[in-house]
């Protein structure tokens, strides 16, 4: 099995928040009382002049975001996932989404490992709700690379963006030359008899499923695919094509999410059978992260497991 | 007889002027062309919402003659004051206002609600440049107005943020939210004008809500409140001046306003918040509005008004 | 062509709420100012101390409905479905969908036929957003007969349920012995060639693309199915092994909802070339409903383009 | 010495009684027994919401054991009052509170935050009866006690509803949607209690939106407001009591409190609101509360109590 380094997923948010800040003076932060846990107070530290603290008012949050937007400046709205993108859907749907107002909406505490908290600080179907909007990109992030590559981006980028973030110490897969594309996956790992395809941070469990099932004889490839919105059809259509049986991985509900965008683009090009790993249509609990991952089968083998499925049904679907 | 009010104000750029009756008198007439022009196009159209446009009518009039700063030839003139109409669903009082005043063709008016035409069934930013933000999901422009005054603050900008609100929107939560944070943040630049017409989309108000005592709820969220007749002009534009002069808080007009303004059988029903007129109806609204309209017509002229840019 | 009858269908929703008055004590109607357009005005007219009024408050509606289902009534929130599903997204999350709170969501103007009043009254995305939610019912409605049924169906019906329910004149395809049910699809007309698959109100536009269709020699079928979720896997299933060629049909952006319901099904079992009707990731604006129909290619000859679409690719997979 | 304090209140029974200086100290030695089982809990699991937690103990103590009208035996009994947490993320003391009063077993908060448990990190209807909402998303709560309210008059139930509301929750907009509508329908059946700590999640309370002036913002909305020392029990049961008699008006009791209150390094620290204490900081904590504890020893029998269901 991979020997993952470990590094905290909301440190790398709130550093590179600072980052963004020395780079970019037109970059600001919009607070709703939740600097402390996504760390967005370093960013408040360093520039206390350009934060802008609402309080615990998420839709003044989205709405004021717009009108800062507006003068030219680039306002980064975070809080956790559940209140940045369902607390104000329709001030997101309205004032930024249909506006194509430039405010990037970070979905910080987004999936289910978030400190044992309990479902009110997950957020499991967020992507499901933001990926529906007409104009708005919507990225998931796998590791502290990851989230500083796609904030990056998302501040160089003019448009509406959500980034759903992680919070917990996490598996670090990539390195610091780390590039997040629009619009692009990438190969992590070659396969040819079922690729897994994963947005998000699950990926380190996609890599020891592949692991595990090169153990079994079976050539799993993996991709990592952190833009939902636009995905890359052209990316699936080759694997579609050429491999044949998929397995979606995202920590978000299987109903909605990343998985069904995944669908959407085989069934609209080359069908193929798909397995989708994520919460089986159910809410979470508060518990640590290692329980959580056994109970909703998001583990390496269970990922396997689906894999085989995929599998299985390409080959009969051969025959 | 037109003799001088003596009242003396200044304008957006910190010019002195004084509100004679002939300007006042002025502006009345460029109301009641506004209202025949809502009523024509309601008639043509055979929809959109004559009640809550006819309401604003002498605020909007104020604002865009005599008020706000902006460049008549550059919608997206960067140093222009922000205009939010929050109850997007005024869209038909605001286009013939814009129309008036001669941002839009008169003739625009009659493609409202059409495919393709600028002028959406509520006011939308991407379609008409004039639009600052699209609304119609009410209780959202506060907040954007707030995002604009602090962003004008931060970057020691001149600017004003206008946003007019309806009575009923301001059951809204997400108003109080704007509010609380717009009294944090000191917007001495922001003024919200609430056409308090004490009618909403129901068809009873007793059922609704009461939003009284209306003034005490802006005071305790922190905000200067001013209470007028907002149907009387000099009232409306002694309260903007005042609004500009009130520091370190955001100002908000309590413009006490009859709903239908203006069209006998359309004031203060509830009927009118949407609904179409016949013929006949039209012709009676017509008749009301043009005998008014005659009465002023000796201050039609340009001449007694200004900011004609 | 098909000759239809048509019929208001905010009256059928007004009438049906006085109905449901009529026969179950504990229904309750909770309005957000909005009674004159969604009709429910007949319910208060009728039943005054039955009906609760917030203002024009959305997230107060669900949740003061939430309170009062707890104490065994069943409260009907009426609105736009904008503000139905979007105002509240939190609050239904939350206080309705993960508690299973009996609260029946009723989300009027779905859709884009929403009397010319442009984006902000339409609702483009609602269904995405509501389908994600693992306790949630999602139906969507084709007809005043349909819209009846499923309003009946609501109340016997425990747990929450949102329903989609459009505005104006409308074709009439059903009668009054139409009985939704639950997770069930219905074939409106066989097909072997292709199967138009609808869910709302374009199903007339469905049936008529179908006879299109049969005029150039085509079989298409039509099947009609409200319930988005649950989804009838059963009968995608059949259509997808013995036709094995789809469009879906609603009246909501293609990405995240119904058309992707049935991708994720038939991923996960039979995967079949999909075409989607619908916005395409797009909004709307102000016009008339036919303006509206054909710019956004929901007319019945676009309808039967896609279908040969479908059949295209069905044709070139099997060889 | 103890000796009757001589306030003569009436009970939910509507039964009075004379509130006895020994039953405060009872009931002081109840919150001071509550508050060691909180850092106790936070000690152990590691995590926790200590000081939302501490701040509201006396609060909960008042309404669990003299004010709330339940059946221990049945946490549905459909005649109850409902108690609302809004502010969820208390959890850790409002399950102290239930383990206090015999509702949940003192063992069971060891699971607190553990897979499967019924004390869930905010607290959970799903899991555990004696929880009426799910919350911990802000701003919730006090919409649903609305609709019990508004249930309980249509059913004509002498049942009435509670809600506790942190303050920097009532920076949410949907708190003043709920405010209206309680207001509206004359809600004297529904009593909220803000848990007023003046501090919330942010590191300092400058840059926040300031509430105050807070109890004429309820005023505003039509509310009877009623302020008092919330750490005070007498003060706490006298508000209750007064919230009762109170008739066609909502009543909210704003509650002046201390976070992290009884623990010296916690108060006032918003360094408390989330976070874990090390065992020098649990021993401390635990001196302190001890030393109340035993000073109030002679008062720990429920003899001095009552309503020990
Ligand atoms: C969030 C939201 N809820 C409901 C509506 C539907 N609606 C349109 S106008 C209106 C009444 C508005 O009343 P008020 O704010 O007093 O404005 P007036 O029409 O009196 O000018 C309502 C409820 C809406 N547009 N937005
Ligand atoms: C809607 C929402 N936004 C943000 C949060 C994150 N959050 C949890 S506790 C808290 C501070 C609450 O402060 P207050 O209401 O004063 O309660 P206290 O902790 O002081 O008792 C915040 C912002 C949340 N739980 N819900
Ligand atoms: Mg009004
Ligand atoms: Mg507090």
């Amino acid at each position: 099995m991979a020997n993952w380094k470990k590094a905290p997923i909301r440190e790398a948010l709130g550093k590179t928040l600072v980052e963004l800040g020395d780079r970019y003076p037109q970059v600001l932060v919009v607070n709703a009382d939740l600097r402390n846990s996504v760390k967005s107070i370093y960013f408040m530290e360093k520039y206390p002049d350009r934060t802008i603290e609402v309080g615990i008012a998420e839709q003044n949050m989205i709405g004021v975001a717009a009108g800062l937007a507006s003068l030219g400046f680039i306002p980064f709205a975070v809080t956790f996932a559940r209140f940045a993108s369902k607390r104000a859907a329709d001030q997101i749907s309205m004032s930024v989404d249909y506006c194509r107002n430039n405010v990037k909406i970070i979905g910080a505490y987004a999936g289910i490992f978030t400190g044992a908290q309990g479902v009110s600080q997950q957020m499991i179907d967020d992507t499901a709700a933001m990926r529906a909007m007409p104009n708005m990109t919507v990225i998931d992030t796998a590791d502290v690379h990851e989230v500083r590559s796609a904030l990056l981006f998302a501040a160089e980028f003019s448009g509406p963006v959500y980034i759903r973030i992680g919070r917990d110490e996490w598996p670090v897969v990539f390195d610091e030359t780390y590039t997040f594309e629009l619009g692009k996956g990438r190969w992590l790992r070659e396969g040819s008899d079922v690729v897994l395809l994963n947005s998000g941070i699950l990926l380190p469990y996609a890599v020891e499923a592949a692991e595990l099932l090169e153990s079994e004889g079976i050539s799993a490839g993996v991709v990592n695919m952190p833009s939902i919105k636009p995905i890359d059809a052209a990316l699936i259509n080759d694997i579609s094509r050429n491999v044949g049986a998929i397995v979606t991985l995202e920590a978000h509900n299987v109903q909605g999410g990343f998985g069904s965008a995944v669908a959407e683009v085989t069934a609209a090009n080359y069908p193929v059978p798909i397995e989708m790993i994520g919460l089986r249509n159910e809410y979470s609990e508060s518990a640590p992260n290692d329980a959580l991952l056994e109970k909703h089968h998001l583990n390496p083998p269970w990922i396997a497991a689906a894999a085989k499925r995929a599998l299985d049904r390409k080959n009969r679907l051969r025959c | 007889m037109v003799s001088d009010l003596s009242v003396l104000l200044t304008d957006r750029q910190g010019q002195p002027y004084s509100l004679t009756s002939e300007r006042i008198k002025h502006l009345e007439y460029l109301c009641e062309s506004t209202r025949r022009d809502i009523v024509d196009t309601l008639y043509k159209i055979g929809r959109g919402h004559a009640g809550p446009s006819l309401s604003m009518v002498e605020l909007l009039i104020s604002l865009y003659f005599e008020e706000l700063r902006f460049d008549p030839s550059d919608p997206k003139w960067p140093d222009r004051d922000r205009f939010i109409l929050s109850k997007g669903h005024g869209s038909l009082g605001y286009y013939a206002v814009l129309a008036q005043r001669g941002l839009i063709e008169k003739r625009e008016l009659d493609t409202f609600e059409s495919l393709g035409s600028r002028l959406q069934g509520h006011v939308d930013s991407n379609w008409l440049p004039w639009v600052e933000l699209t609304t119609g999901s009410l209780g959202q422009g506060l907040s954007y107005a707030v995002g604009v005054a602090i962003a004008a603050k931060r970057q020691a900008k001149d600017l004003r943020a206008y946003c007019l609100l309806g009575d009923g929107e301001c059951q809204e939560g997400n108003v109080w939210e704007a509010a609380m944070s717009a009294a944090k943040y000191r917007l001495d630049n922001l003024l919200a004008i609430v056409d308090w017409n004490n009618l909403q989309g129901g068809v009873t108000l007793e059922v609704m809500p009461s939003l009284e005592p209306f003034a005490l709820k802006w005071q305790a969220f922190g905000w200067h409140t001013i209470e007028i007749n907002g149907h009387d002009l000099q009232a409306v534009l002694q309260a903007y001046h005042q609004a500009r002069q009130t520091k370190e808080k955001p100002t908000v007009i309590i413009a006490r306003n009859i709903k239908g303004k203006g069209v006998s059988y359309m004031e203060n029903k509830v009927e009118w918040h949407g609904g179409t007129v016949t013929k006949e109806l039209h012709q009676i609204a017509l008749e009301e509005i043009n005998a008014r309209l005659s009465e002023l017509s000796q201050y039609a002229d340009e001449k007694y008004g200004r900011n004609h840019g």
